[in-house]
């Protein structure tokens, strides 16, 4: 009983699948994107493994790694505040031997004396490129069920647009889909073409600890570089690698125009109910007023965080905490990100603004479903 | 280290004027503006003026409050050295009370004071709405080098009998009190915050107790005594937003004031002394597009399919297609059915307001003293109706009438 | 989240068996074994058998206990959801009162359990050393589908009559109780750990409260209750250490355990059931080239230039030039000076013993149980005399005699 | 009164002088080398700041700076977990621009949009090699008083051995000695040759952020590397910047020797006491036993932390936190570093012997007092 309830831990790669969304990452990265009002995108694998018990967390990052570092201070939001175990944020040249990783292999390899001294019997290790309430718990029970050396989660859907089209010179964000006979793997396939719905991976692995170091040591030493090619794929043919089907709501972000989308359909209260499933989901608190909606404003079917001030109109949109809606600004179709202000009599369509954006009174800005435009942080439009 | 001010929050009180509100709550924990307490106030003013210890006395129904405060993270008081402390009454070897006065409750804690080796101490009340500076009150007693001083409110002459009041010369000096005069020689109400330098405090506290027909109270028994023995003390005159919501309808009209900053002189919004307060965490609020909303603060986690004006709602009300909420408190995680009429009320955390039921109503000009509460925890049946001065504590039925 | 089970501690007691060192101090604060309080031991057991969530309940002295708990972070136990928290009395609506019995205390906080939404309480005692897995003991409960187990020790018949004794069978079903009894018809005692089913405990405690006549004990009321309604009773069979050091000697003894861990069965040094305690922060110890230490727990801050033999100094001891200490147990911040002897005692915490004062004495065999012992705070003047029985709670002049 | 008590906030680097004890910093930097028993280096420094009430803090690091993390947690020991402010550690790469710095002027550039938020009227700027409880309330008077646009403090005693014979190829590890007209600093000399006691500078500034603010840009822009040679230098003839003497206890570590050398001083009680200077010294919480003194153990002149196990004899020695000592080994004077174990019938001499370093029975090790042997860090001689 020295360990956590499931008798797991967990490893969370941060900088997943950055190369998708380069407008986002330009100040953070893939784990600290802002999402559904006010929540950042770890926020919601962070809660799932607290709601399953599991608090012993490492996140593994890359670079551009500081608001992350904010976002998650000492852990507390998440109760994530241990003596052993709790929040463990690796960040690059920290310790000898830990470089800026390119593969989950060497990122892996670079918590292996940590792995080592855990007690827990199994790691997940997952990306954070999607948004969903995760039952960790049920994984394990199929895990241990179906006596497999590795369990894959996946979801049954499209391959997305953006993976589809990827330039073949990105290296680092490639994608799998599984062919699966009953509940076991037969095959991954690398950044396939196939269109319709496939087994496609969500990059969430559970096996055991010490399976895992064993892997990694002989990976690494090898000089191999990802996971999913180097080292599962092999094991296929000896071992035996089970999929886990995800059935509940997830956000996957894998390009801009997927981040929009992801956001607006938040505004079916379906998918809200469905995203958040009935539990608890931490954030780091900002000390925010309440939303004023002032006379003579109109807000329609729109997510709207605390610290906001409307003024204006806003109809189909996502403000993040503390934005400010001037009156006779008429905002549709925007996801707006937090502290963004936008003056009086502006007209604005189907936009991005990222955080602390500052538009002057009068301004018109207009995009498409298809092509949402793209505000960068801290920008002045004067 | 020692500490050069400390402060002790009041906060013992049940506040029965506020009745089903705080039946099962101590005043201070009571909801106020969205997403505050009524205690966020004198600890956010702490902490914006630089006092970083804090001791809440309290001994009614505290669990709520004790939760509340936590570690008292959220008002950056969550220290190793100093940080903010709930202080219950305890037993000791040579027996044990409760807290007799509020001059006892300071007394049954002088250990926790010298704990800290304080200069100054700063006595609040956990039961007003107030943003105020306390160093710069504690400045003008360093000025004045006073022993004790007491913050006053001017107010109007023909109001001024229904205070306690503070007779002082030009200078603040005080030389008289007068509790609820007939015929007031001052317009200074006291507002029941003091600053004691702590040796003065000391002395007189022991004093106090070694009187067996002292009732230990700081206004009967404490400042008499400090003035009988010629002591300094003062009164600084304070101007800003000062609200004792000590009835329900003073806490109706605080909150409708928060709507109004503009007039009313009571700015929550203000980035530079900030209220602090323990977030509900809960997700962002949804406006959905048959929604109307005009005039008014929501909180995260409201859900709004109906109408809403002029009101505040706390975190996680929802409002069902075709309720309408009116001039109304709505305390947190309040679920308002189809089609209710919600009107110049408060509404306890918790409750249900039944379909098609309807809640308070218009006063008549003259009469917005009228305001009709609905405690925390009451269900409201379907088609019931809750008149405009009803107080309700228990569950009423379908179609039953308060 | 609910949790399976919470803890609940019962902290109330004054211990007054140990005189001087509970007279400001409530005895789960009482400090043991050079670094560690008793309560670090109940609370080190539930952080090791995985109970994050734990309630201390104390009504006597609690200001040390209860910045000695603080947050909890110590214990790990300083969580948003669960947790460690001190609950004291409180007043309600209708009424207050302090804690009248063990069933009683736990009565006033059943709105603290609900919170928690637990499937079963283990009731714990915070005044017992004793290193014991509650995981083990919550096993054994489920697999005998019990809706009571009381954790007990077997003693030896001839000592049985000194003890409360569960008399059960041979799958541990209790069957009747003993309290003292002149023939006892068992050997196990209680040692008054109890795991309930909480929805067997909140009915009990609330029929427990409706009746006047009761005395709201465990021991007493509900217990016998439980028996009377055939509810299944287990005995738990506990072989560890475990001592109640309710006495002067016998927390001498203890203490002198600590250091004999091969024969004596209390192990502190457990790297696998660690017991956790706050650290006073000090600097290193340091041992000048004058020193003679044989056999002894030393802590940070001590400062040694005398002899110290087969005893315990806590944080910041201070021995200086030709003082000898042996056998004897010396709070934090104890000054012992030039040329005293300290022998066979307790020394409680910033006590002073003067130039070549004399505190305690070997004892004559078969009167080790004669533990001289001088009250915290209290200075013993130079070349004083402290005799081997002695219980000083006062100073003690110079050359003065006790 | 938003701000804290002194109106002042931090900068620390941590891994200043690295190189001159190379086998010190392999697994961990300058702030966190252990000292007097029970505490890092940076302690000292922290904990000064704390007591003056200055509790916005910002450590810079470069390199190796895992364990420094750990250590530092939250800040909750420092009483430095605070809502603003509070404890900030700046690694490599968490911002775009943060690269792995090697000046002081780089370092502060990396965080010139941190000082540009933060209010406090000064700013100190400090190295961590030298423990000392320095009074930082005394130093803002000092210059306030003088009126200088920067005042250094400084120590008089002489350079130390491993400066004066620095290669010059460490270029990073520049050292300053001041030349005075009363209190005004007249010039900076680099790397000075001189023997006998100087104005040696502790590397501890003082100026007003703004100020720091405008030179760091200036000299970031052109180039420059060193804030002493690049900035304070050119500004002696047209600026005011005063010297500020520190009378009290110090203990700067400058190479391997005078590591061995400043924990052996503490060893006389009237050292101990100088360093402490009655303040409270804050670290890192263990959960640690008291220290046991076994039967037949024999302890004389030593400095002894909590933890430690001694069944053997001890003479002249710094024990850190759980050290074991084995019956019949005699350990003369030797540092000896957390969790090392010495198994019985050794023979250890003027040794420093790292963290968790074992040594098996009967073993004998001899170095000199002017060349003690040093055993690293996870050693086991068998």
């Amino acid at each position: 009983m020295l360990t956590n309830k499931h008798d797991a831990l967990a490893i969370i790669f941060a900088n997943s699948y950055d190369n998708e969304v380069p407008s986002l990452v330009n100040e953070r990265l893939m784990a600290s994107i802002p999402f559904a009002g006010r929540y950042r995108l770890v926020d919601f694998t962070l809660s799932s493994l607290v709601n399953c018990g599991i608090d012993n967390v490492s996140i593994i990052v890359k670079k551009n790694y500081r608001s992350l570092m904010r976002h998650l201070g000492s852990g507390r939001p998440w109760d994530l505040v241990r003596k052993n175990g709790g929040l463990n944020i690796v960040p690059p040249y920290a310790e000898k031997g830990i470089k800026v990783y390119n593969g989950r292999v060497e990122a892996v390899a670079s918590i292996l004396e940590f792995l080592k001294g855990c007690k827990e019997q199994y790691v997940f290790m997952t990306d954070s490129n999607i948004a969903c309430m995760f039952d960790f718990a049920d994984m394990i029970r199929a895990h241990q069920e179906s006596g497999a050396d590795v369990t894959i989660a996946y979801k049954n859907e499209a391959i997305p647009y953006s993976f589809m089209n990827m330039q073949l010179t990105q290296t680092t964000d490639l994608y799998y889909t599984l062919d699966l006979d009953g509940n076991r793997v037969v095959s991954i396939n690398t950044n396939s073409k196939e269109y319709g719905p496939q087994n496609l991976s969500m990059n969430l692995y559970l096996t055991e600890r010490e399976k895992l170091i064993s892997q990694i040591e002989k990976a690494y030493a090898q000089g191999h570089v990802f996971y999913e090619r180097d080292v599962l794929a092999p094991m296929i043919g000896t071992e035996k690698i089970c999929g886990y089907e995800f059935k509940g709501y997830s956000a996957r972000i894998s390009d801009m125009v997927s981040y929009f989308d992801e956001n607006m359909k938040l505004l079916d209260p379906e998918n809200l109910n469905a995203l958040f499933d009935g539990s608890d989901v931490y954030t780091t608190v900002r000390d925010d007023n309440p939303a004023r909606y002032c006379s003579g404003s109109k807000v329609s079917n729109s997510l709207v965080a605390d610290g906001c001030v409307i003024e204006g109109e806003v109809d189909n949109c996502v403000l993040f905490r503390g934005v400010h809606v001037g009156r006779g600004t008429k905002l549709k179709n925007c996801v707006v990100m937090q502290d963004t202000v936008i003056a009086g009599n502006c007209d604005i369509e189907y936009t991005i603004m990222d955080k602390e954006v500052n538009i002057a009174s009068g301004k018109s800005i207009k995009g498409e479903k298809t092509f949402p435009v793209f505000v960068p942080a801290y920008k002045q439009i004067l | 280290m020692s500490k050069e001010m400390v402060a002790m929050i009041l906060a013992g009180g049940q506040g029965s004027r506020l009745y089903a509100l705080t039946d099962k709550l101590a005043k201070p924990a009571v909801p106020f503006g969205g997403k505050y307490r009524i205690i966020d106030f004198p600890l956010s003013n702490c902490v914006n003026s630089g006092i970083d210890t804090v001791g809440i006395l309290t001994q009614y129904q505290p669990l709520v409050l004790n939760e509340y405060i936590g570690h008292g993270q959220p008002w950056d008081l969550d220290r190793l050295h100093g940080g903010v402390h709930v202080l219950p009454p305890y037993q000791q070897a040579k027996g044990s009370d409760w807290y007799k006065g509020t001059a006892n409750a300071i007394y049954q804690n002088l250990s926790f004071l010298r704990r800290y080796d304080p200069q100054y101490v700063i006595i609040l009340s956990g039961d007003q709405i107030c943003k105020q500076d306390y160093n710069d009150f504690l400045e003008f007693h360093k000025a004045k080098g006073a022993d004790f001083s007491v913050a006053v409110m001017e107010v109007p002459w023909d109001e001024a009998s229904r205070f306690g009041l503070m007779v002082a010369d030009s200078d603040g000096r005080i030389s008289e009190f007068q509790e609820k005069p007939k015929e007031p020689k001052s317009n200074l109400a006291s507002m029941g915050i003091y600053i004691f330098n702590f040796d003065v405090l000391e002395k007189y506290l022991e004093a106090d107790e070694a009187n067996p027909d002292s009732s230990n109270d700081f206004g009967n028994d404490i400042l008499p005594a400090l003035l009988r023995d010629g002591k300094k003390m003062y009164a600084y005159r304070f101007n800003g937003y000062w609200k004792d919501v000590g009835t329900i309808s003073s806490l109706w009209e605080a909150n409708m004031e928060v709507l109004n900053p503009e007039n009313s002189g009571i700015n929550l919004f203000d980035d530079d002394w900030k209220i602090y307060s323990r977030s509900s965490g809960k997700a962002a609020q949804y406006i959905s597009d048959k929604a109307v909303i005009d005039n008014a603060m929501l909180t995260n986690g409201c859900r709004i399919f109906g109408t809403v004006r002029h009101s505040i709602l706390f975190a996680g009300v929802e409002v069902e297609e075709g309720a309408v909420v009116e001039d109304a408190v709505v305390m947190g995680n309040v679920r308002i059915c189809k089609g209710a009429k919600v009107t110049h009320c408060i509404v306890g955390e918790n409750a249900y307001i039944g379909e098609g039921a309807t809640v308070g109503e218009k006063p008549e000009p003259g009469n917005e003293k009228n305001v009709a509460t609905v405690g925390p925890g009451v269900k409201v049946g379907d088609r019931a109706v809750i008149g405009g001065t009803a107080m309700v504590k228990e569950d009423v039925g379908e179609g039953g009438k308060c």
